[in-house]
């Protein structure tokens, strides 16, 4: 290895965990109420895992304010290592947190199959419905007619449903809730964090000031609907309902769940103790 | 001496499960054997054979030509006799001249009432016709089909009797070898790596099925009880590779069963391995390309994208056992590696290794993890890459006392993501630090033969039982050749390998693909200049003859 | 290169279209189906080109009667070229033969992002809800339960649900049928082949003989139920309905269709004629 | 004569606009010039630069010190003023001893009543130091603001004046180069490759996005309407690859753009590219690994991936242009070769070469496609693989008289699924007979320097530029150094290469790699043994004075 030779400047990097987001970013109130909700579950942050994929989302893990242990793995690909973490440990809490580009376009796959496995990870999606790290490309939420520099005539794809994909796969549990409502993100993420039933997705509308100037925070507040308090999320074809109201009307809250039981709970070789503790 | 039988068929008409029978009971009369299957992309039809070779003496490779051709289907018959050594017999399940007809279905049917039960009638014909006593394929017949229950075994055994029956007038044509120091063990290709494995410590195998590793991953699917092994089929390579990388940052040792296209779907997350400094263990089962290529043969071309694929430069070893012990301690060692240097490791084996059968020693069951060099005692103040001299950090594991922080941008000590361009310096000297470490425990290569020969053969993985015989063959007629053998072919310690190479006047590098590719990454280092090619890339593995007719010996 | 080196044998292939199923396998009468379907929506077989992965079902291109343009290519990789073969020249008509887990295992991102492009690609897929070309293991639609020599416990996987998954992102044509019923599937296959309006999905239950002692044909034949006349399948409430309804009633025929407009016919890159003739 | 302008700040902060004007500007008065651009993984905040290199001769490179600093933020200004000139001159947006300050956004807010074009006022102020007449950048903003409509362009010239007007004492310090017989067209790399893919009849392109590549399908993006191309953004980049190959299969030239990471998904559709012998281009533009390692910033990593990568064995070309004319080239050529020996090709740039401009002679935007070698003719008899000497089969596509089968099986002359292996053998020889020809059709490395010094540099790709400029300086200091440049990596002709070095007593490979990994494959081929290497892996692009101070020259 030959000697250093970097410009004579030495540039140094910034503080470590000082956010790189854009001022305004959806991503500062999702991480402030993300700290509150993890504080909220009690959570011993030794046995924290937050894992994530390539993006401007996934890189919550390093701006925690309290530290955790982190995996920040490769794009798209965040759900196989927390899965796999969850059962080698499956008393640790494994959490993801990454962008909609990396969640439902890269990692498409490993959501769908995540849903049939239902191991007890939780995928806290930003969905800001565009490619922000790479300068606003089209990402698989982005609705319709969104001009972007790379898809010429407006984006023509019909948005990914992330909720209605959820219930046809009855995905364990299945939220949404917007950047722009601290206290709904916080109970919504808690609630999330305290499911025991397996694999739990929530959706996060979160504005991506920069680059997305269709679904702005004020576009959001003026569309999104908290859920009625008699809506009962075990009602399968109920919840089928909201899944599909987009547009003039955006359900928040939970809006799917149902009973059954995580995989790592049915596994004989884990009755004994965690993978961990056999080696 | 030794005897070459080839059960040969379509797919279905049991052959597996009479060549598994007699690879048995050959062992149990301390025979010397080693069998190899050849078989086509299709469950039903076609045309498959299962050789075995047995001998009085080590056998270390399989043969072209067979001495003992039982032809279950008229294709067969017509394909193989073609490949008879000359005093060769032919039982057929017809009428052909010059073959020994006995119909197994329908003597099966007649004797136990179940047509399925012709494998054993040709089991036992096989065993009366070499002369042996058919009472051990019986005595054998019991062990395996024990959970089945009495009527069962009665009625196979009741099979195999009829069989050698039927050819008692021909029995002693075929000089048999005679049993003597053969082991009673039978190891095969897939369960020495799959029992390395698991002694060796692994927890966690996420794979995708694809021939010829599924063998792999079926093993290690049987052993989940008894070694507390979590085995998980994912949903796709991509998935698999990055599981593995996920189970070992947890503080579990964790593979992935593959072979090569399924491989090219994890190199992105082969350079998250690197990146990351974990330990996991890749076991390519090769198969020959390009794309899907012939999904049931045999080959060695995937040298190459082992160790040049994946974006970025990272350390990197890469076993490729020549046999069946060696798979099973090649495995364990590639463990100990993969966890004392934090880097993906690879074990190339091939479909020719992966279903061989030979008996050998027993490989040892008892679990022996290989060290798994965790830090046990990092506090709140650790960091995950830590710069050192050797260039390894030491490692925690999520759970404890220690935050664990790994990223897959550049990183700082602590694991955030760094853009300071003397920081990056500073860890890709350190990441590749770690692979003049692993240079320094290269597992040297062997020599076999002459010492003083001037022709060597250089070989890496399976091909070293052909070679070997091949060296055998020819001192017999008094000729020398040398073998250098390579179980470990990355990276490679130039020191241990000059010395071998430097007065030979011709080097010839035999390999299972056609542009030699060991023969590059040999020349790449300077060694072995101008060596000859000699290159097989048909699906089939070397056999000493082929060796030696491309030599120009036969 | 050096000589030939071959088994003297000189094993001579079997002969190219001759099938290598098992007998009684499923794909026999899909196959038959098929080249039926074929003849009745009267294609020009030069403009025919038949895309597949890898599998036993994938092997189907090599084996219809009358030739045709075949791209055979790796396993769970059929949708993509499929679509870009259909983008490149859309005069010829594309139709995906693969199996289960070739499009919902290894493929299943491709299919989840085709349905929402909806480029005019036709996918039946043979779903024998199990891997038999490598020798049993479950696939994405085994049933829970189903034993595998890999799957030590039985499956415990909840089954994908290609149906739901394909209404849930409003694929535009969406189809079950059943290789126990010829006529049916010849029905159902015409019309997906005259289907003009994007992407079009039939999953076509396959009986393993060999590999699947569960799902047979016996098993299927008292299960299916074709849709009542009545039926509309462009309601998507009562398409959902029928699309979670499995084991002892599974309901086929065209389950759901809508009348998006198809990927192509909507890029003004392609309105002065196909790609390949701009070369 | 040359001045480097360099123009830092955080992101968000319109470096690129105000470095964009001033390149245009400066190729306007016939300036001959440079630009390189340096920046974190970021949106908004952190230190980016935008180097202008301008000069009365031809520049290849950029240079590591600035004579004049524009910066932006004080942290631009703690950063960057250790790496000035002896005289260079510092304009900041704020107070600091030794420097000039201009705040760019309040004086833009004062003249334009808009802090935005604080750009306008930057490149203003620049010009007018370097004692240019700013009346060259009005009239460049006048063209390049024409749609905005009067009002933008009035008030961005009054910006531009005013940053003239307030330096205009200190106009002449730095000595600034004249303007002679710079071409006033300026190129980059992204457009340079897409140009050449766009005349070259690239009518599809499949890709994920990922930097540095993205600049590149942005560009081909651009071009839907005026080239007929359809860029469609895939899922995935395995699916990226996987429609390269259908969209080649159906007739039109097909390409993908990707960056390490990307590629490494893309590997089994390579492999199955070599298979089907499809032509596609692959536009790999390079970034510091592993994983995802430095992602805005450049490096010359993934050769051996490029090589290597893709299971079994086919032939393929790749190409590495050393600057921006031979990007273009390149690309044509590389579309070329793909189409006819029916394989897949790469073209690798990276960062620094993406991220380039310079003003050069203007590249031929006329559409004259290769040579796509269809064949036409074919009828119902058509086999796709037809066994030929040169190991290219005639290739038709679907939709005419031929029915066109591929298969990723090996297969027979017809395309259908074949196990027999004596046509395996064929075929395999028949794909890399295709490799002999494209050896015979390499691109020769072309010499610069002294013809007869003794000590060569090897380089290859972008770092052409930062060699040649050594040779030059070396040369005026009286001392001969040669260079050895390859546009074309592999395949390699060794009669090509052996001339140029065998009589030389020093060689030095040049490569933005840790590893060497152009020297292992020179070394592969028995070339250019013993080299010492120049590695350079800290994200920057090499400069005539690092290759300098690297040789012991400074
Ligand atoms: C294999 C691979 N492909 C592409 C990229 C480039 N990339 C980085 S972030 C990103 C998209 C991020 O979008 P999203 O996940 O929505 O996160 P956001 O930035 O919008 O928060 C892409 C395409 C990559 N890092 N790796
Ligand atoms: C990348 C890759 N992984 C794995 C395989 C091995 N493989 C071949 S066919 C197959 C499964 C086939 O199952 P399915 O698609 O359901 O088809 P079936 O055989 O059941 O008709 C697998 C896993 C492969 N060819 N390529
Ligand atoms: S680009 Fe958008 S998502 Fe990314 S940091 Fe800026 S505002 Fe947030
Ligand atoms: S294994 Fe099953 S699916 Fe495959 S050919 Fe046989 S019966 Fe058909
Ligand atoms: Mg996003
Ligand atoms: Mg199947």
């Amino acid at each position: 290895m030959s000697d250093t030779q970097t410009l004579s400047a030495g540039l140094r990097s910034t503080p470590p965990v000082d956010p790189t987001w854009c001022p305004g970013c959806g991503n500062f109130p999702i991480l402030k109420s993300f700290d509150k909700a993890l504080d909220a579950a009690g959570l011993d942050r030794r046995k924290v895992v937050l894992v994530s994929g390539i993006g401007q989302a996934a890189k919550l893990p390093h701006y925690v304010t309290k530290p955790v242990n982190v995996f920040n793995g490769l794009h798209g690909r965040a759900v196989p290592p927390a899965t796999a973490i969850k059962l080698a440990n499956h008393e640790l809490e494994v959490i993801i947190t990454s962008g909609d580009g990396d969640m439902y376009g890269e990692g498409g796959n490993h959501l769908l199959h995540a849903m049939r496995r239902n191991v007890g990870v939780k995928a806290f999606v930003h969905n800001n419905q565009i490619y922000a790290l790479t300068k606003g490309q089209a990402s698989p939420t982005s609705d319709a007619g969104t001009p972007t520099k790379l898809q010429s005539y407006g984006v023509i794809n019909l948005a990914f449903n992330p909720i209605a994909a959820a219930i046809s796969q009855q995905c364990s549990f299945v939220a949404r809730t917007f950047a722009g409502l601290p206290d709904h993100m916080e109970q919504v993420m808690l609630a999330a964090l305290q499911h025991r039933g397996g694999f739990a997705l929530v959706d996060i509308l979160q504005p991506c000031v920069t680059f997305n100037k269709l679904n702005t925070y004020k576009w959001y507040k003026d569309r999104v609907r908290p859920l009625e308090d008699s809506y009962d999320p075990f009602d399968r074809a109920a919840a089928l309902a909201k899944a599909f109201m987009w547009g003039d009307e955006i359900p928040i809250g939970i809006i799917y769940r149902n009973d059954r039981v995580s995989y790592e709970s049915q596994l004989p070789v884990l009755k004994d103790g965690p993978l961990v503790s056999r080696v | 001496m030794d005897i070459n039988i080839r059960i040969a068929g379509e797919a279905g008409q049991g052959l597996q499960t009479a060549g598994d029978l007699l690879v048995e009971a050959f062992a149990s009369i301390r025979l010397h054997l080693l069998s190899t299957q050849s078989y086509m992309s299709r469950i039903r039809g076609g045309l498959n054979w299962y050789d075995i070779r047995i001998s009085d003496h080590e056998l270390f490779a399989p043969r072209d030509d067979a001495d003992l051709l039982v032809a279950l289907s008229d294709n067969a018959l017509q394909e193989l006799r073609g490949s008879m050594m000359p005093e060769g017999l032919i039982i057929y399940d017809g009428e052909a001249e010059g073959t020994l007809t006995i119909h197994f279905d329908d003597v099966a049917k007649k004797v136990a009432g179940n047509a399925i039960m012709g494998n054993a009638v040709a089991a036992g014909a096989v065993f009366g016709l070499l002369g042996y006593d058919v009472q051990h394929l019986v005595d054998y017949l019991g062990t395996v089909f024990k959970q089945k229950g009495e009527e069962i075994i009665t009625k196979n055994a009741a099979c195999a009797r009829k069989g050698a029956e039927l050819v008692a007038s021909k029995s002693g044509l075929l000089k048999a070898p005679p049993g003597n120091d053969g082991s009673d063990y039978v190891a095969d290709g897939a369960s020495a790596v799959g029992l390395g494995a698991c002694t060796g410590g692994v927890k966690f195998v996420s794979a995708y099925p694809m021939s010829p590793s599924t063998a792999v991953l079926n093993y290690m699917a049987s052993m989940t009880e008894h070694y507390s092994v979590l085995v998980e089929q994912a949903e796709d390579e991509i998935a698999a590779m990055n599981m593995a990388c996920g189970a070992t940052y947890a503080g579990v040792p964790a593979m992935t069963t593959t072979s090569g296209g399924g491989f090219s779907l994890m190199v992105e997350a082969l350079s998250l391995a690197g990146m990351l400094e974990l330990p996991v263990l890749v076991l390519l089962a090769m198969r020959p390309g390009p794309a899907t290529g012939l999904p049931t043969r045999t080959g060695q071309e995937d040298l190459f994208p082992a160790l040049h694929a994946g974006h970025g430069e990272f350390p990197r070893a890469i076993f490729a056992p020549g046999g069946l012990p060696e798979a099973y301690d090649c495995t364990r060692q590639a463990l100990q590696i993969a966890h004392k240097y934090q880097s993906p490791v690879f074990v190339l084996v091939d479909q020719y290794l992966v279903d061989m059968h030979r008996n050998i020693p027993p490989l040892d069951p008892t679990y022996r993890p290989i060290d798994l060099m965790i830090d046990r005692t990092a506090g709140p103040d650790y960091v995950r890459y830590a710069l050192t001299e050797s260039g390894v950090s030491p490692r925690a594991i999520p759970g404890g006392e220690a935050f664990v922080l790994v990223d897959s941008d550049e990183h700082n000590e602590e694991g955030h993501v760094t853009e300071d361009l003397s920081v990056r310096v500073k860890m890709v000297d350190k990441r590749l630090r770690k692979g003049e470490g692993m240079v320094a425990e290269a597992l040297p290569p062997t020599y076999y033969g002459a010492p003083e020969a001037e022709h060597l053969l250089i070989c890496w993985g399976s091909t070293y039982g052909a070679c070997r015989e091949a060296v055998d063959l020819l001192a017999e007629r008094g000729q020398s050749l040398g073998l250098l053998h390579f179980s470990q072919v990355w990276p490679l310690n130039p020191d241990q390998i000059t010395p071998h190479l430097q007065w030979r006047d011709r080097l010839t590098v035999v390999e299972g693909n056609a542009t030699g590719q060991f023969r590059s990454i040999l020349a790449m280092q300077g060694l072995a200049m101008g060596a000859e090619l000699m290159a097989r890339y048909d699906g089939m593995p070397f056999t000493a003859r082929e060796v030696m007719r491309r030599l120009g010996h036969e």
